[in-house]
């Protein structure tokens, strides 16, 4: 047990004390204090992986620690963090804090609420520090399951529909993945089930011929690849704001993560034979959500589809098999994370006031909630990849990356794929437009609620992450680069 | 001869003492004393569990016609474990008015069908084995047909003892053609002498619907829901977990020690096995109710994936299959029990009854919602990891296709699983059912449960434990 | 067949003979469990079924492996078996009884699908 | 030369705290910290030129400066964005354009926009795109560039739109962002070309002349073309778009919904000479490189120069004439940087074109401002609302006449010198181009005089209120501009920028300045009979060639096209059948595995009939079958 493993224990702790609390008082105390602690934890972890790099330190993961769990199984419970895995615990631990924030008056049942969400926390957390296959696979279910109570019970809309599809969706991804992971750990011949043990065994080109597919489109439904992605919008619709945020921050990444982290990295060979495949769906997943977003009228579904399409991205810069594309890919992870977070929030936060989330039905917000409608002018820049937004520098190094492969099929993919900044602005601009500038729609949105404190909390972090990572992407992205490296290596093979 | 080796069999003597007690006591003590029959009746097989749970060293009794070896220690102390939840369970619905004066059969009854599978279990012979299969099938009808005043429990009786004694019948004619081919009644000599002549093969297969039927695989299974339905609840329960449990024991060691040389003829009779049950039960479970007819479907696919351990023939399937049985053991008895305590307060057991449960029982439905979900197979409750080691005992040897399929089939119940939740945690509901209290045995079954569910994955000395004792091929 | 009808007298029974009778009482169990109406006549037939299981063991018994006695006991057990299945099968039935007024099998579908 | 820096980041901070602040200081605060800051900077812009002018020349050649310079970001071992600071004698002329012009419009703004609700929001955001275009001038590699290029357009958007709740003002500046972010999307394919065969993003590296650096891009071909041809082609996509070239010219038109001032400074002065100051800066690239593209650079500058002031002729709209005369005129600019070559002489298209923008970010900026005070005057953009108003106005009148000299080039205004200059290097290009571009340049003056006359003179219209002169604030800056713009024009600007950063004497070109003095004048002349006084001579033009004007008027139905593509191709003929693809086919798709396998479990139902009886059939069935199997299989 090392203090990696404190991410999962702290929201375990915080599921304690929700046990034990009382009252509403007590319960935001938990939650408050707990996502408070994650993201100190989260700071000091990048804090000590960058120093101890800075020593020269070159293992591939550091802060290992490895406990033998299920020995006739090999299983192990292993951690362990390098550059992508830190940058996705600040991911993870910001939006943790800000969804807390962001449903802070959650009703009904706010214990219930903050129980399933802290398990779901668990997942995502677990998810990041593992380095076995068995513990991954077993965080990322963990992490699905809360998924159908919370927006079962507290969504909104077609909730139990959506709840239902997406679970199921990800239950079909998870099905994949599981032939795929025990393929690979029986094909491997390895006697452990951890990556790095696997990495160093060669498994039979003709066994990941049939395991990459499977356990790239198992990792891929969770990524929203085309024409696995339609959990997505029907899901994210219905869900409460900080299940969106977390959903579409955190758990969407789990699904590249796992991507890079296993399917690439252990099967290099079908990686560079089957990568077209996957190429083109990914690709037709960038252009295709974003061109389905523009004529959509549901706030939260032309976010969704802007996920499909931005997420999109991720899988294929990953699939572009080059260092550059790769770290692309991790900043785009983390760029999106953050953005469709706050424009979760956002959205959540409107729709509470406003009642509708049609941006037929709204119109001069900008003048009523002038907070909520700068905060959403720029979630929207970054979305469309404004320079000193994190959306700029995630896009550019995909872009950058992708362009280094020279023959035609990836250059024009890669072409078709920039296309989408152009299409990100024109529905990204036309929400603005429609919502927050022109005439006020709604008589009863004349009058509406300013920002909370809270609210604000939640929404003012995220933008400054944003802008953090925008700003000065010097420091993460090498961090990430340098972590890429394994799998550069590994490809070469 | 020396018949003090017969003192080896402690498990059997320990429980038939304790039966025969009970019997005794039952018959002659005064009505104030009997007020502690079921108290006394519970701790005395909770001693029993007890006292039976450490693994001995393998021996063999009555000329190898009873061959212990340890890991049946292991299987029966779930099977006790299980009875003594169910015991639990079924405490409150003994102490009803109408049911006081039965309660010493009860038990008396479901002891003996219990006995029948350590019979069963230890058997090294096929009479040994027959006749530990009767004793636990005939009671068992007795026990489904217990509620005599009730239509559907005489239906079910009537159901469950036809179509037992049908299969037994095949299932005996088969056992004769084995005998007829070999010579010889024995385990270890047929081993030997099973070569999987046409007529063996045959004789295999009669014999062997009659342990499917047990089982209850698809197509031998369609007794299952209607007795499930019909039974009283603690019963039922007891039905899907004990009586399967030991049922598929069985199976997968007389496959392993007996039909040991027609492997690649079990092989994909299994195959084919699994796959109609997982995807047959889970087709009719979908549009079920009614949710003890829900669980047998739920049952009938689980016993499906079963298969998937018992199919390897490897120790590492075989302690995968009694890791599985011990979660889904827990798992069952928990969703049975939430179903039992509300059925006796409210007579209800529809699943549009469940509605908006969860607002007047949260405790019950909290306990029902992760037994679904450790049937489900989800983490980190204990069903996550049973299914995950079936599974990967199966990849190991190379079923690919058949875990993907069992693996799909998981999306398909993990749907139906979710509509109870939904049933009890989202759908709003006017009138949901009243809150329920239940007595002390109840609680101490769901704590127990509860506990089940949560440790026995995350401990991974449980599995190790087993793995120790477990054999294959 | 010659041959067969020598040895049918010279040796008064052959084992074919029993088995066939077996076979033949099997099935007629068999076909009577599926398509008699009366609950009884159903138990009388799963009894020609298990007596017919008997009738084998001993014939195997008796001409295969003259020399043990494992068949003779398994039938003498597997009577005692079916014995009590036939009583505890009749309670069952006499309860049907009481609670439909009818032994008919078609009516106990009350629960199905 | 670090004190550079400050030029770039005291905007930046203007904004932050302005934009931080916003309601909670009075409007009056933000905006003289908006000027000061403004003030500030276009004094150490002054002192930069200065400096650097003076002492930066090392055997006749200026050198290239980078006092400041930090890897921002690191794309492969090759490829990395530096944010620094480049000072040569085009970025410096820039700065000296641009704090001047901002300082202008920040200063006529104080009185222009008192007021207005937002006006701190209005200074927050001049500020941060003086920062973004002070940027862009001073990247020092090509992808610092293209990130301060987005974040011009996006102060561009939001200035544009400054007035939210005016639905047109939002659409405009809808309209601008997303069609010059189409054209960063050949600007950024183009990078992505270039970058991956030179290995750099670095100017420096680019533009030093080092061959081995194009060394791998020769005979490499993309799709039929050489990847040059791809790269410069579609870098001068992205300068077309900010540019308002055809057929990207669209969104500058509808960007006079903005306040005036902003159209002054970034829809005249500075942002959209931007794609000029690109192809520039990539200029010694182009030259050698992609001379095919370099050509056709020049014909894209002409066909929309004479596009842009036809159209100019016949619109009502104050600022839309203003607007295409700025097109036209960046028309200019990207012919004489396409019929250059590179050289003392051969440069001289360069040179002009350079002179060009600086001469006319004065006057044009003027004349927005001038255009301003009009409208702040009569409160509406429309000639017809307009007409004599020189006597109520007159500091108006006159400054607004020297710039309207200047555009049509009349001598001694600056727009003479440098149009003459362009005008030479067209003439030595082919005659033809000389003589179409001398055309436009009649066309300019008489569209200009056009405007002129018709909102300082003619017919006077009823005003409900008496129209008055400007105050102060909004006079001065006025009066400032008028005076570079008769100045200017002496500048000695071959002893400062030129294509190879040596000396060269402009010497006037007798022949061609008098044929273009001549046409100017001729062009005047003709407005002057035309609209002076009210006459019907217009009238009966329209009608003669009423298709020319129809079409012209409704700026050749170029928005139309746009509209078509965007509203019935892009939102009804994929968007629309893409979303309904996603819903009903793969979606219903996904669906359907669940209805299927519902409706498979409603037809077995009947397996399970309840009879004991059927169930012992199916049973033994399933007997059978597995004793079929196992003897199959054996």
């Amino acid at each position: 047990m090392n203090f990696l493993s404190l991410f999962v224990l702290i929201p375990a702790l915080m599921m304690m004390g929700l046990f034990v609390s009382k009252n509403r008082k007590q319960i935001q105390f938990v939650m408050a204090t707990g996502a408070i602690l994650l993201v100190i934890m989260s700071a000091a972890v990048t804090y000590m992986y960058l120093t101890e790099r800075a020593a020269g330190n070159l293992a591939t993961m550091l802060f290992t620690a490895d406990t033998v769990w299920y020995a006739p199984f090999n299983i192990h419970y292993s951690v362990g963090i390098d550059g992508i895995s830190v940058a996705m615990l600040l991911l993870s631990s910001i939006i943790v804090f800000t969804g807390v924030f962001a449903s802070w008056k959650i009703d009904p049942l706010p214990k219930e609420f903050f129980l399933w969400y802290s398990l779901l926390s668990i997942g995502v957390y677990g998810f990041f520090i593992s380095v076995d296959l068995f513990t991954m696979f077993m965080y990322y279910e963990i992490a699905l399951i809360p998924m159908y109570l919370l927006i079962g019970v507290w969504g909104s809309g077609k909730k139990e529909y959506g709840a239902m599809k997406l679970t199921l969706m990800l239950m079909g991804g998870s099905a994949l993945l599981l032939v795929g992971i025990l393929g690979i750990y029986y094909q491997s011949g390895a006697t452990s089930m951890n990556i790095l043990e696997i990495c160093k065994t060669n498994i039979p080109i003709q066994a990941q011929y049939y395991l990459f597919p499977l356990t790239f489109m198992g990792f891929g439904v969770l990524g929203a690849m085309f024409p696995f992605h339609t959990w997505s919008p029907d899901g994210h619709a219905s869900a409460p704001t900080a299940v969106s945020m977390l959903h579409a921050g955190v758990l969407m990444k789990l699904g590249g993560y796992g991507c890079f982290r296993v399917a690439i990295y252990l099967m290099p060979q079908a990686a560079h034979e089957l990568s077209w495949i996957f190429l083109i769906l990914t690709g037709i997943s960038v252009v295709y959500g974003a061109f389905s977003a523009i004529v959509q009228t549901d706030l939260k579904y032309i976010n969704a589809y802007s996920s499909v399409s931005h997420c999109g991205l991720v899988l294929f810069a990953i699939l572009m098999l080059n260092q550059t594309a790769m770290t692309g890919a991790v900043m785009q992870m983390l760029s999106h994370g953050l953005m469709t977070a706050l424009f979760f929030a956002l959205i959540g936060m409107i729709y509470g006031r406003t009642h509708t989330r049609l941006i037929t039905e709204m119109g001069g917000l900008m003048k009523i909630i002038p907070f909520f409608g700068v905060s959403y002018v720029i979630a929207g820049l970054a979305s469309l990849g404004l320079p000193s937004l994190s959306g700029f520098v995630a896009e550019m190094t995909i872009f950058v990356g992708s362009f280094q492969e020279t023959d035609t099929f990836h250059r024009v993919l890669t072409i078709v794929a920039c296309t989408s900044i152009v299409i990100t602005a024109v529905y990204i601009l036309r929400v603005v437009g429609k919502i927050l500038y022109g005439a006020v729609q709604d008589k009863h949105h004349e009058h509406l609620d300013p920002a909370t404190w809270y609210e604000r909390l939640s929404v003012v972090t995220l933008i400054v992450a944003i802008f953090a990572v925008g700003s000065a992407p010097f420091w993460i992205s090498s961090m990430i680069s340098d972590s890429v490296m394994p799998v550069i290596t590994q490809l070469a093979k | 001869m020396d018949y003090s080796s017969f003192l080896q069999m402690k498990e059997e003597f320990s429980l038939l003492a304790v039966m025969v007690f009970l019997l005794v006591y039952d018959i002659f003590a005064s009505e104030k004393a009997l007020r502690y029959f079921q108290p006394i009746a519970l701790v005395l097989f909770a001693a029993h569990t007890l006292l039976n749970c450490v693994p001995r060293e393998a021996f063999e009794v009555a000329g190898g016609m009873f061959q212990y070896v340890p890991m049946q220690t292991y299987v029966k102390t779930i099977l006790n474990v299980g009875t003594l939840i169910v015991l639990l369970q079924a405490h409150k619905f003994l102490n009803e008015d109408t049911n006081r004066i039965k309660r010493g059969e009860f038990y008396f009854l479901t002891f003996s069908t219990l006995l029948g599978m350590y019979f069963m279990i230890s058997a090294g012979n096929f009479l040994m084995f027959f006749i530990g299969l009767e004793t636990a099938s005939i009671p068992m009808a007795t026990l489904v047909a217990f509620d005599k005043y009730n239509k559907k429990s005489a239906e079910a009786g009537a159901k469950y003892i036809l179509s037992a004694v049908f299969a037994s019948s095949i299932s005996l004619f088969g056992m004769s053609l084995i005998y007829g081919t070999t010579g010889t009644l024995y385990f270890n000599d047929i081993a030997v002498l099973f070569t999987g002549t046409p007529l063996q093969l045959l004789a295999f297969v009669l014999f062997s619907v009659g342990l499917f039927f047990k089982i209850s695989l698809v197509p031998f299974h369609l007794w299952t829901p209607d007795v499930y339905e019909g039974a009283q609840t603690n019963i039922t329960s007891y039905l899907s977990v004990i009586s399967k449990g030991a049922a598929v024991f069985v199976l997968f060691t007389l496959l392993v020690k007996v039909f040991v040389h027609i492997i690649a003829d079990w092989q994909p009779i299994l195959y084919g096995l699994a796959v109609v049950s997982i995807t047959v039960a889970n087709l009719f479970a979908i549009r079920q109710q009614n949710l003890k007819r829900f669980l047998a479907f739920s049952s009938i696919s689980q016993a499906g994936y079963i298969l998937l351990a018992i199919i390897s023939g490897t120790a590492l399937g075989m302690a995968s299959l009694v890791y599985f049985v011990l979660v889904y053991m827990f798992s069952n008895l928990a969703a049975f029990g939430v179903i039992s305590v509300i059925e006796q307060k409210s007579k209800k057991i529809l699943m549009s009854d469940y509605n908006g449960l969860y607002q007047t029982n949260p405790k019950l439905s909290f306990v029902m919602m992760i037994a679904l979900f450790s049937l489900a197979g989800i983490p980190p409750f204990a069903g996550f990891f049973s299914k995950f080691f079936i599974f990967s005992a199966a990849v190991q040897q190379g079923f690919y296709v058949l875990v993907f399929i069992a693996l799909l089939n998981t999306i398909i119940s993990l749907y139906y699983y979710l509509l109870v939740v939904k049933a009890m945690f989202i759908n709003a509901n006017e009138t949901p059912i009243e809150t329920v209290t239940s007595d002390v045995p109840a609680k101490i079954s769901f704590v127990l449960c509860t506990v089940g569910i949560l440790v026995v994955g995350l401990i991974s000395t449980i599995y190790s434990q087993i793995a120790v004792f477990s054999f294959g091929i | 067949m010659g041959d067969l009808f020598i040895n049918f007298f010279s040796n008064p029974v052959p084992m074919e003979a029993y088995l066939g009778v077996s076979l033949i009482m099997f099935f007629a169990g068999v076909y009577g469990f599926l398509s008699r109406k009366s609950l009884l006549m159903i138990l009388v037939s799963i009894e020609l079924m298990l007596n017919a299981a008997d009738i084998n063991f001993v014939v195997f018994n008796r001409y295969l492996y003259p020399g043990q006695m494992e068949g003779f006991f398994f039938t003498l057990f597997a009577i005692a078996i079916a014995a009590c299945e036939t009583a505890v099968a009749i309670a069952i039935i006499i309860n049907i009884y009481r609670n439909l007024t009818s032994v008919e099998v078609g009516e106990l579908d009350e629960m199905k699908e | 030369m670090q004190y550079t820096l400050l030029i770039v980041l005291l905007p930046l901070i203007s904004f932050i705290v302005l934009g931080l602040m916003d309601s909670k200081w009075k409007p009056q605060v933000a905006g003289i910290i908006g000027a000061t800051v403004l003030g500030i900077i276009t004094l150490l812009s002054y002192i930069t030129a200065f400096e650097y002018f003076s002492f930066h020349k090392i055997n006749g050649v200026y050198e290239k400066l980078i006092p400041m310079h930090v890897e921002w970001i690191r794309f492969t071992q090759y490829l990395h964005i530096d944010l620094g600071i480049l000072l040569d004698p085009i970025s410096v002329m820039m700065l000296v354009v641009i704090t001047t012009v901002s300082l202008m419009v920040n200063i006529y703004s104080l009185s222009y926009m008192h007021g207005e609700k937002g006006f701190q929001r209005y200074y927050a955001f001049l500020s941060l795109f003086t920062f973004s275009m002070l940027g862009l001038v001073v990247a020092t590699n090509i992808f610092q560039m293209y990130l301060f290029w987005e974040l011009v357009g996006v102060s561009s958007y939001l200035l544009i739109g400054f007035y939210y709740t005016k639905p047109s003002a939002v659409a405009a500046s809808k309209k601008a962002f997303i069609v010059t972010r189409f054209a960063d999307l050949g600007f950024l394919v183009g990078i992505l070309f270039l970058s991956f065969y030179t290995k750099t993003f670095d100017f420096g590296v680019l533009t030093s002349g080092n061959a081995s650096v194009f060394a791998s891009t020769t005979g490499v071909s993309f799709m039929g073309l050489s990847v040059m041809s791809w790269a410069m082609g579609l870098i001068f996509i992205g300068g077309a778009g900010k540019s308002a070239m055809f057929p990207l010219h669209i969104w500058l038109p509808d960007a006079m919904e903005g306040p005036t001032p902003v159209s002054a400074l970034i829809h005249a002065a500075t942002m959209v000479v931007a794609g000029v100051y690109l192809v520039a800066r990539l200029f010694p690239v182009y030259e050698v490189y992609a001379p095919d593209v370099l050509h056709g650079i020049a014909y894209v500058g002409a066909f929309t120069s004479l596009f842009a002031a036809v159209i100019a002729c016949v619109q009502t709209d104050i600022k839309r004439v203003l607007a295409f005369s700025t097109i036209s005129q960046i028309g200019f600019m990207m012919v004489a940087l396409g019929v250059s070559g590179y050289g003392s002489h051969e440069g001289l298209g360069y040179m002009a074109s350079m002179f060009h923008l600086f001469t006319h970010a004065m006057f044009k900026a003027l004349l927005f401002l001038g255009a301003g005070s009009v409208i702040h005057a009569v409160h509406s953009n429309e000639m017809n609302h307009m007409g004599g108003l020189r006597k109520y106005m007159p500091i108006t009148n006159w400054t607004f006449l020297i710039a309207c000299l200047a555009i049509a080039g009349i001598p001694p205004f600056s727009g003479f010198f440098s149009k003459d200059e362009i005008l030479s290097a067209c003439y030595e290009f082919s005659p033809y181009m000389g003589g179409v571009m001398t055309f436009i340049a009649g066309l300019t003056a008489f569209y200009m005089f056009r405007l002129y006359f018709n909102i300082f003179w003619g017919k006077e219209h009823k005003h409900a209120h008496t129209p008055h002169e400007s105050p102060f604030a909004m006079a001065f800056p006025l009066v400032f501009l008028a005076c570079v713009t008769v100045v200017a024009g002496f500048i000695p600007f071959g002893h400062f920028v030129t294509s190879d950063l040596a000396n060269y004497d402009i010497h006037l070109d007798y022949t061609v300045a008098g044929i273009s003095v001549g046409v100017a004048i001729l062009s005047i002349a003709l407005a002057t009979i035309m609209y002076r006084k009210e006459s019907e001579v217009p009238k009966k033009l329209a009608t003669t060639f009423a298709g020319l004007h129809k079409a012209a008027s409704s700026r050749f139905y170029v928005d139309e096209v746009y509209i078509f593509i965007t509203k019935k191709i892009i939102f009804n003929l994929i968007s629309t059948p893409i979303a309904w693809f996603d819903r009903h086919i793969i979606d219903a798709t996904m669906d359907g595995f669940g209805g299927v396998t519902q409706w498979t479990s409603s037809r077995i139902k009947s397996f399970q009939s309840g009879q004991v009886q059927q169930y012992a059939y199916v049973f033994l069935l399933g007997t059978l079958f597995i004793a079929a199997l196992v003897y199959f299989i054996h």
